[in-house]
């Protein structure tokens, strides 16, 4: 990431830097260029251009290396593989047969020609017998335009057809299976490529779909009738090369090709999945994942991808102010600045801000600021942590990084359900757990996460025992390479919580490797980690023991603070995007941007700051929540000195530097609290919050306002009530 | 920083467009200018334009001083081409009165410039 | 070499005449069979794709060389595109002597300027390309010269040589514009006085920037920053599949003919 | 001495020439004369003076004037009279051009690619 | 700086003219011998055209850093205002080929688009937004921008793509863990 504007004192322009990107990249190409520690390479031609691979790379892999993507529909670079569609049958020369490209491994020496007349017809023809029972629906097909068949078919198959059965036998039909309210099924579209199935035995651990029958009437499905609910099963619709898995609520919406794409950043959960946002004539049509190898790979959880139509719904367009009568009423702008500046100016200072789980860094950067000005220097967050814990920021990060869990042979979960609060954490571990003999032990209530783990029990006192060394599990973690221990954040709410984080912090710098830090504590809240980061104080009741007289909720919707907690005269400012929580009790409420609609940072779990860009434009009056302050501020006879995003983002720089290297991870040290235990652990049995799928669901404002969310959890519980009566029946 | 020095200083040979250093470029803006002014009595006279000369005479301030800053040879001929061009148009009254009148931009609102303006238009 | 180029034309159309069309024979078996046929030891005959005629294309080749052998000053690259196209890749200092030797010169004769056209590739240090087509009745041939320049380089205008080029030059200076010193008369001839930019451009937006409308209390055509009711879809119609791989060794966008002519054995 | 054996070309603008003979051989000897003063290893020079012999010869050998455009099979004669005269222009010109010297200057890299704006590094 | 100018400028002028005079004593030989026409502009010509003509055939030193935005047309607020993203298009997940992700592009930072109050469509000011110009690396298209005007930043390097070995065999492992439980 290379910012322009950041180079300060170079003109007018912000003109920067050719050096710094060069530099940029040339230090990438330096890395690619050098070879890797791996085994020695053999060259093999693909087209007769020499490629250096590593011994058991497969023939697809070595010809994607000088970009020639084979066709191929079964085969995924994230899956297992299959090797049954045929499709990337390739010539390889003094091979009796054509090869199939992506099960093969390359030998030394080998001709491969992907562009031969043998390799064209073996694509033909595989193609002619995919198209035997594939129906011709394209114009009524959801995947059309971005269909994988579709495309292959133009650009490998042959342009006509000895398919003459449709006249006595017709093509195969299967019937549709109704799996869910998130993913569309036409399974007479479904070319048997099994990656659905893969991915769900794989990756989400769940071994609900399969394939029954053979030959012609091999059919994919869930074996007896049921839903497939999982975190992840808006994946299978990405993965399906064909159009026999769809997306229910974005069906018949639009065209891919005249969908506009902004790469963004997703809020709903820390772990800050990549996403793209499609839009269309100012309207968030639908949430693909993006590719980011060090985040969410290529996956993406459900409420990332199927909340977005709670982006529509309880908006607040308008201000408002409550009046006398104790209603809101909607204003101009220039009423709601003033009435809010009038409770500040009559505050006097006694000013406190609260931020919540959407917000972004630039606003919480602003409000921090604004209150500053205006001297009070209350500002928290919403969700609480550990007392005097945030002053080194590897207390509250997730240490082992993301992309590291996948590496890790041991883990400790404390208090905490990665599957349900960050179900891509989930699928690092599973994938630990699948290829690398990962061990895992989990302290909380007995749960499902779609992989073998052992219940230590529920008892705070737990943890202790693991911490000294004299549980069993210790054994196992400090005989591992890479131990890991995770900690819920809801846990660090708990009054014995500094307790449990500085007994593990403890342990953890006896497990401690070199290049791996075991301490890890698991987010749920996208904004926590950059509220901590540029100064906030944790949890809600740091700003309601102040009992200030103005109190500004910055998306703060979790419903933490109440109005009995605050004084009689307290003003209550709201700033945020949904009418929900925070709304409800505010005297004010200024309507912000969702993460849609703004240009923000976001710093995921494991301390990487993202920006989201903003692919629509706020609804009615809404406006981006920075400027709301900078507006206010200017209102109140303070203004702040940023007119715009980079004037912003140069503050925010003074402030914390690491976090405007977008994309970039920032090595924090040793996890461990500043002063000394106050408090030993107490009894008493942790508990987790999402504990089940119906949990999972509605976290925060945009989710509880999607009514493809409350669809699942009715799917879920009717799933549920259903599985019960069997049982009685049975019993 | 060094490089970045390198690359401001870093120079290259061209072909020149009119003029092949800045005082020549410097003669022809000028003369440009005083060709305009000499012209625009006439235009203002042809066109019967709701404009006194003195008004054209300041907007032809306006339009050359915008782009004072302009140190490129080249960047400053191209302008003085432009402008020679559009005094032809005019002279010969091959413009409208529209085209002149367009130099005033008359029916645009001037947009806000302030911040907090801005922020109650909701305008970027 | 005269006649070596006269006869191209002539030989191109016999060519084309005897050319074989096979059809294919009437009877399911035969159509059924025709995508899936063994592949005979001939190549495969591809009505969509024009082949190029052997014979042409080596004249074309030949004298691709020999105007680069004239002119080493100024010829960067001989290349034939789409299979016999001769076009001829210049220096820009060159625009005039490459055009005034193909005009004059005895062996050449291409004094049909057919038009000129731009190419605008923002990737590029020089971003424009500029085009000549070239016609030669006396030999029934055509050539494509092109050159490059960036927005303030000057180019030398070909009017000295062929008038034609007057209106085709104001035409390139208006849509792309690309200065042409020693232009007669060069100034706007597409675009609506009081236009500004170019829009050819790459990077000129559709719409354009501004909007007129005829205002009613003024009485003339205003002018005013554009405000879409409707804003204009984005389509995206790239695939990310090649689309059509079979045609990749079809006739390759542009093959670079050597200087010398291969060694014949 | 060459009676007229036509009564008109058949082209427009071309007439009919009393003297092709003389005509041709003039010019003929002024462009080679004008193409001696090149170095003798352009290729210019080579080609043009070898064609121009050739002609010459033809123009000597033919007196008659079906015979001499037969033989050199470019037109008719007052073609090749309009032929000869662009070429002497063309060859002077080319004194002044000299582009028989070595490139002016060599293509910037990647100029000439096509398709434009790929990104070349391998991916893996 | 100014005066290396001058002394080459000067250089180069002396130098044309003593190569035009050449000429000149050239065509005045070859005219005498051939009696052909001179070539009529140069000899028509007036002394000061033909010293502007060998002046302009000579090259200035400027700067490699030009601002083309007063003579590239495009509206004051359209350059002093906007952002220009560089990067390269995301893969669309819903497919697996990456032929159309080959490339870096720039885009315009979005702007406002508001409801068209007559007919509920989305208006919108920017004539930018549907821009498309493709380059092959970052630098490109930094020049562009910078030559432009705009202010420009870079997003998302292009990663190298990790090297991962997919083997078949592994479907039927021993480990329990790896080998597929349902088909």
């Amino acid at each position: 990431m290379i910012r322009a504007p950041l180079v300060k004192a170079l003109g007018a322009l912000g003109s920067p830097t050719h050096q710094m990107a060069s530099r940029a990249v040339r230090t990438s190409a330096m890395v690619a260029q050098t070879p890797a520690k791996a085994p020695e390479k053999i060259e093999v031609f693909v087209d007769d251009i020499p490629v250096q691979v590593v011994p058991g790379t497969t023939v697809l892999q070595a010809a994607a290396q000088i970009g020639v993507e084979i066709p191929r529909f079964c085969y995924h670079e994230r899956l297992a593989v299959a090797g049954n569609c045929r499709m990337c049958l390739v010539e390889v020369e003094k091979s009796p047969k054509p090869v199939a490209a992506c099960a093969m491994p390359v030998m030394k020496g080998w001709r491969i020609k992907t562009n031969s007349d043998l390799t064209r017809k073996a694509r033909e023809g595989v193609m002619e017998f995919l198209l035997m029972n594939h129906p011709l629906d394209c114009p009524i097909c959801d995947q059309g335009g971005e269909c994988d068949l579709q495309d292959q078919a133009m650009a490998f198959g042959s342009d006509r057809s000895r398919f003459t059965d449709i006249n006595y036998t017709g093509k195969r039909a299967v019937e549709d299976k109704d799996i869910g309210p998130l993913v569309k099924t036409i399974m007479t579209r479904c070319i048997h490529c099994t990656r659905c199935v893969r991915f769900a035995s794989e990756i989400a651990g769940v071994d609900d779909l399969g394939t029954t029958g053979r030959g012609n009437d091999m059919q994919i499905g869930t074996y007896v009738e049921k839903l497939f609910l999982t975190e992840l099963s808006g994946n299978v619709i990405d993965l399906c090369p064909v159009g026999a898995l769809t997306n229910k609520p974005y069906s018949f919406v639009a065209r891919p090709w005249e969908i506009r794409k902004v790469s963004s950043i997703d809020v709903l959960d820390a772990v800050g999945s990549n996403i793209v946002v499609s839009t269309r004539t100012n309207e968030v049509l639908r949430i693909l994942p993006r590719e980011n190898e060090d985040v969410n790979e290529e996956w993406l959880a459900d409420k990332s991808r199927f909340a977005c139509d709670g982006l529509k719904r309880q908006r607040l367009v308008a201000p408002m102010v409550r009046m006398p009568n104790g209603e809101l009423q909607a204003v101009e702008w220039e009423g709601a600045l003033i009435a809010v500046a009038k409770a500040i100016k009559a505050a006097g200072g006694q000013i406190a801000g609260i931020s919540g789980q959407l917000a972004d860094l630039e606003a919480q950067v602003a409000l921090k600021d604004l209150l500053n000005r205006l001297g009070s220097e209350v500002v928290a967050t919403e969700q609480g942590f550990i007392a005097g814990g945030t002053d080194n920021r590897a207390n509250y990060l997730l240490n082992s990084t993301i992309a590291g869990l996948e590496e890790a042979d041991a883990v400790l979960l404390v208090g905490t359900n990665p599957r349900y609060e960050a179900p891509l954490v989930n699928t690092r571990l599973r994938k630990a757990y699948v290829h690398n003999e990962l061990q895992i032990a989990s302290i909380g209530p007995k749960i499902d996460l779609s992989y073998d783990h052992e219940n230590l029990g529920a008892d705070a006192a737990l943890v202790k025992d693991v911490c000294s060394g004299a549980h069993a599990f210790s054994k196992v973690l400090e005989g591992a390479k890479k131990p890991a221990i995770i900690i819920g954040a809801d846990l660090l709410e708990r009054a014995d919580g500094a307790a449990i984080h500085a007994t593990v912090a403890e342990y953890c710098k006896k497990l401690k490797k070199p290049n791996w830090n075991p301490f890890n504590v698991l987010q749920t809240n996208a904004a926590q980690v950059g509220a901590l980061d540029v100064g906030y104080k944790a949890g809600a009741q740091t700003a309601v023991k102040a009992q200030p007289k103005v109190l500004f909720l910055l998306n703060a919707d979790a419903g933490k603070v109440t109005r009995e907690q605050l004084p009689k005269d307290c003003f209550v400012v709201y700033i945020g995007s949904h009418g929900d929580n925070g709304a409800s009790i505010a005297d004010a409420v200024l309507p912000g941007a969702a993460y849609t609609e703004k240009q923000g940072i976001y710093v995921n779990t494991e301390g990487r700051p993202q920006q989201t860009l903003p692919g629509v434009s706020p609804p009615g009056m809404a406006r981006e929540d920075w400027k709301i302050l900078r507006a206010l501020s200017e209102v109140v006879g303070k203004p702040l000195p940023y007119d715009n995003l980079d004037e912003l983002r140069n503050r925010l720089e003074d402030v914390a530097p690491h976090l405007t290297r977008l994309g970039q991870l920032e090595p924090a040290g040793d996890a461990g609290a500043a002063g000394t235990i106050s408090k030993s652990i107490g009894g008493g049995a942790i508990d987790i919050k999402l504990k089940e799928l119906r949990d999972y669901f509605m976290t925060d404002a945009i989710s509880r306002a999607s009514p493809t969310m409350a669809k699942c959890i009715s799917a879920v519980n009717k799933q549920q009530r259903e599985n019960e009566a069997k049982q009685s029946v049975a019993i | 920083m060094a490089g970045r020095e390198a690359v401001k200083r870093a120079v290259q040979q061209v072909r020149p467009i009119l003029s092949v250093d800045r005082e020549e470029a410097r003669k022809r803006a000028l003369n440009l200018y005083k060709a305009w002014y000499r012209q625009i009595p006439y235009i203002v006279m042809d066109y019967d334009i709701p404009m006194t000369v003195e008004q054209c005479r300041d907007k032809l301030r306006e339009e050359f001083v915008k782009h004072r800053n302009v140190t490129d040879i080249r960047v400053i001929d191209m302008l003085v081409i432009k402008g020679q061009m559009e005094l032809k148009e005019s002279v010969e009254i091959w413009k409208q009165k529209g085209h002149i009148m367009r130099y005033w931009k008359e029916s645009q609102d001037p947009k806000p410039t302030d911040f907090l303006s801005k922020f109650i238009q909701g305008v970027n | 070499m005269a006649a070596l180029i006269r006869n191209l034309g002539a030989r191109a159309a016999v060519a084309a005449l005897s050319a074989k069309h096979v059809v294919p024979a009437a009877g399911s078996t035969a159509l059924r069979m025709a995508s899936t046929t063994p592949v005979e030891p001939k190549k495969a005959d591809k009505p969509t794709v024009r082949q190029p005629d052997a014979v042409a294309r080596s004249h074309l080749s030949d004298f691709g060389r020999y105007v680069a052998e004239c002119l080493p000053k100024y010829v960067q690259k001989v290349q034939l595109t789409a299979g016999d196209e001769l076009e001829v890749l210049i220096a820009p200092e060159g625009v005039v002597p490459v055009l005034q030797f193909l005009k004059d010169h005895h062996q050449a004769q291409f004094t049909n300027l057919v038009d000129i056209a731009g190419v605008d590739v923002p990737c590029r240090k020089n971003r424009f390309e500029v085009v000549y087509n070239l016609l030669s009745l006396r030999y029934n041939s055509r050539i494509r010269v092109k050159t490059y320049t960036d927005e303030l380089t000057p180019l030398d205008s070909a009017c000295e040589v062929h008038k034609a080029a007057n209106w085709y030059e104001r035409e390139i200076w208006d849509m792309y514009g690309v200065f042409f010193a020693n232009h007669p008369d060069l100034r706007r001839i597409l675009t609506d006085y009081g236009f500004e930019g170019h829009p050819q451009r790459r990077d000129f937006p559709l719409s354009g920037y501004v909007e007129l409308r005829y205002d009613d209390e003024k009485k003339r055509v205003v002018c005013e920053p554009l405000e879409l009711a409707q804003e204009f879809r984005k389509f995206d119609l790239s695939a990310p599949w090649e689309q059509f791989p079979n045609f990749r060794n079809a006739n390759p966008p542009a093959e670079v003919v050597p200087p010398q002519a291969p060694a014949k054995k | 001495m060459a009676k007229i054996i036509k009564a008109s070309t058949g082209l427009t603008g071309l007439a009919v020439s009393t003297n092709p003979h003389h005509t041709l051989s003039a010019l003929y000897g002024k462009i080679l004369r004008a193409v001696s003063k090149m170095p003798q290893d352009a290729s210019y020079r080579k080609y043009t003076e070898q064609l121009v012999k050739q002609r010459a010869d033809s123009v000597a050998q033919h007196k008659d004037i079906t015979a001499l455009e037969k033989a050199v099979g470019c037109g008719q004669v007052e073609e090749l009279i309009v032929q000869a005269e662009n070429e002497l222009i063309l060859a002077r010109k080319m004194l002044g051009w000299k582009p028989w010297e070595k490139l002016v200057q060599a293509a910037p890299a990647k100029q000439w690619d096509w398709p434009p704006a790929q990104i070349m590094e391998p991916k893996v | 700086m100014s005066a290396l100018r001058q002394v080459m400028c000067r250089s180069t002028a002396s130098l044309q003219l003593y190569q035009a005079n050449r000429a000149a004593a050239a065509r005045w030989a070859s005219t005498a011998t051939d009696g052909g026409p001179l070539d009529p502009k140069t000899a028509l010509a007036r002394p000061e055209e033909l010293e502007q003509r060998n002046k302009l055939s000579g090259k200035i030193t400027v700067p490699t850093a030009v601002n083309l935005s007063p003579i590239s047309g495009v509206p004051e607020e359209h350059i002093r205002e906007r952002r220009v993203r560089i990067h390269i298009p995301p893969k669309n997940a819903m497919q697996s080929g990456t032929d159309n992700v080959n490339t870096w592009q720039i885009e315009f930072d979005n702007r406002e688009r508001w409801e068209n109050p007559l007919m509920g469509w989305a208006s919108s000011g920017d004539p930018l937004s549907n821009m498309n110009v493709q380059f092959g690396s970052p630098e490109e298209a930094i020049t562009f921008c910078e030559r432009n005007g705009w202010r420009w930043y870079v997003d998302g390097a292009a990663k190298p793509k990790k090297e991962r070995v997919k083997n078949y065999g592994i479907n039927f492992a021993w480990n329990k863990r790896t080998r597929v439980s349902t088909k």
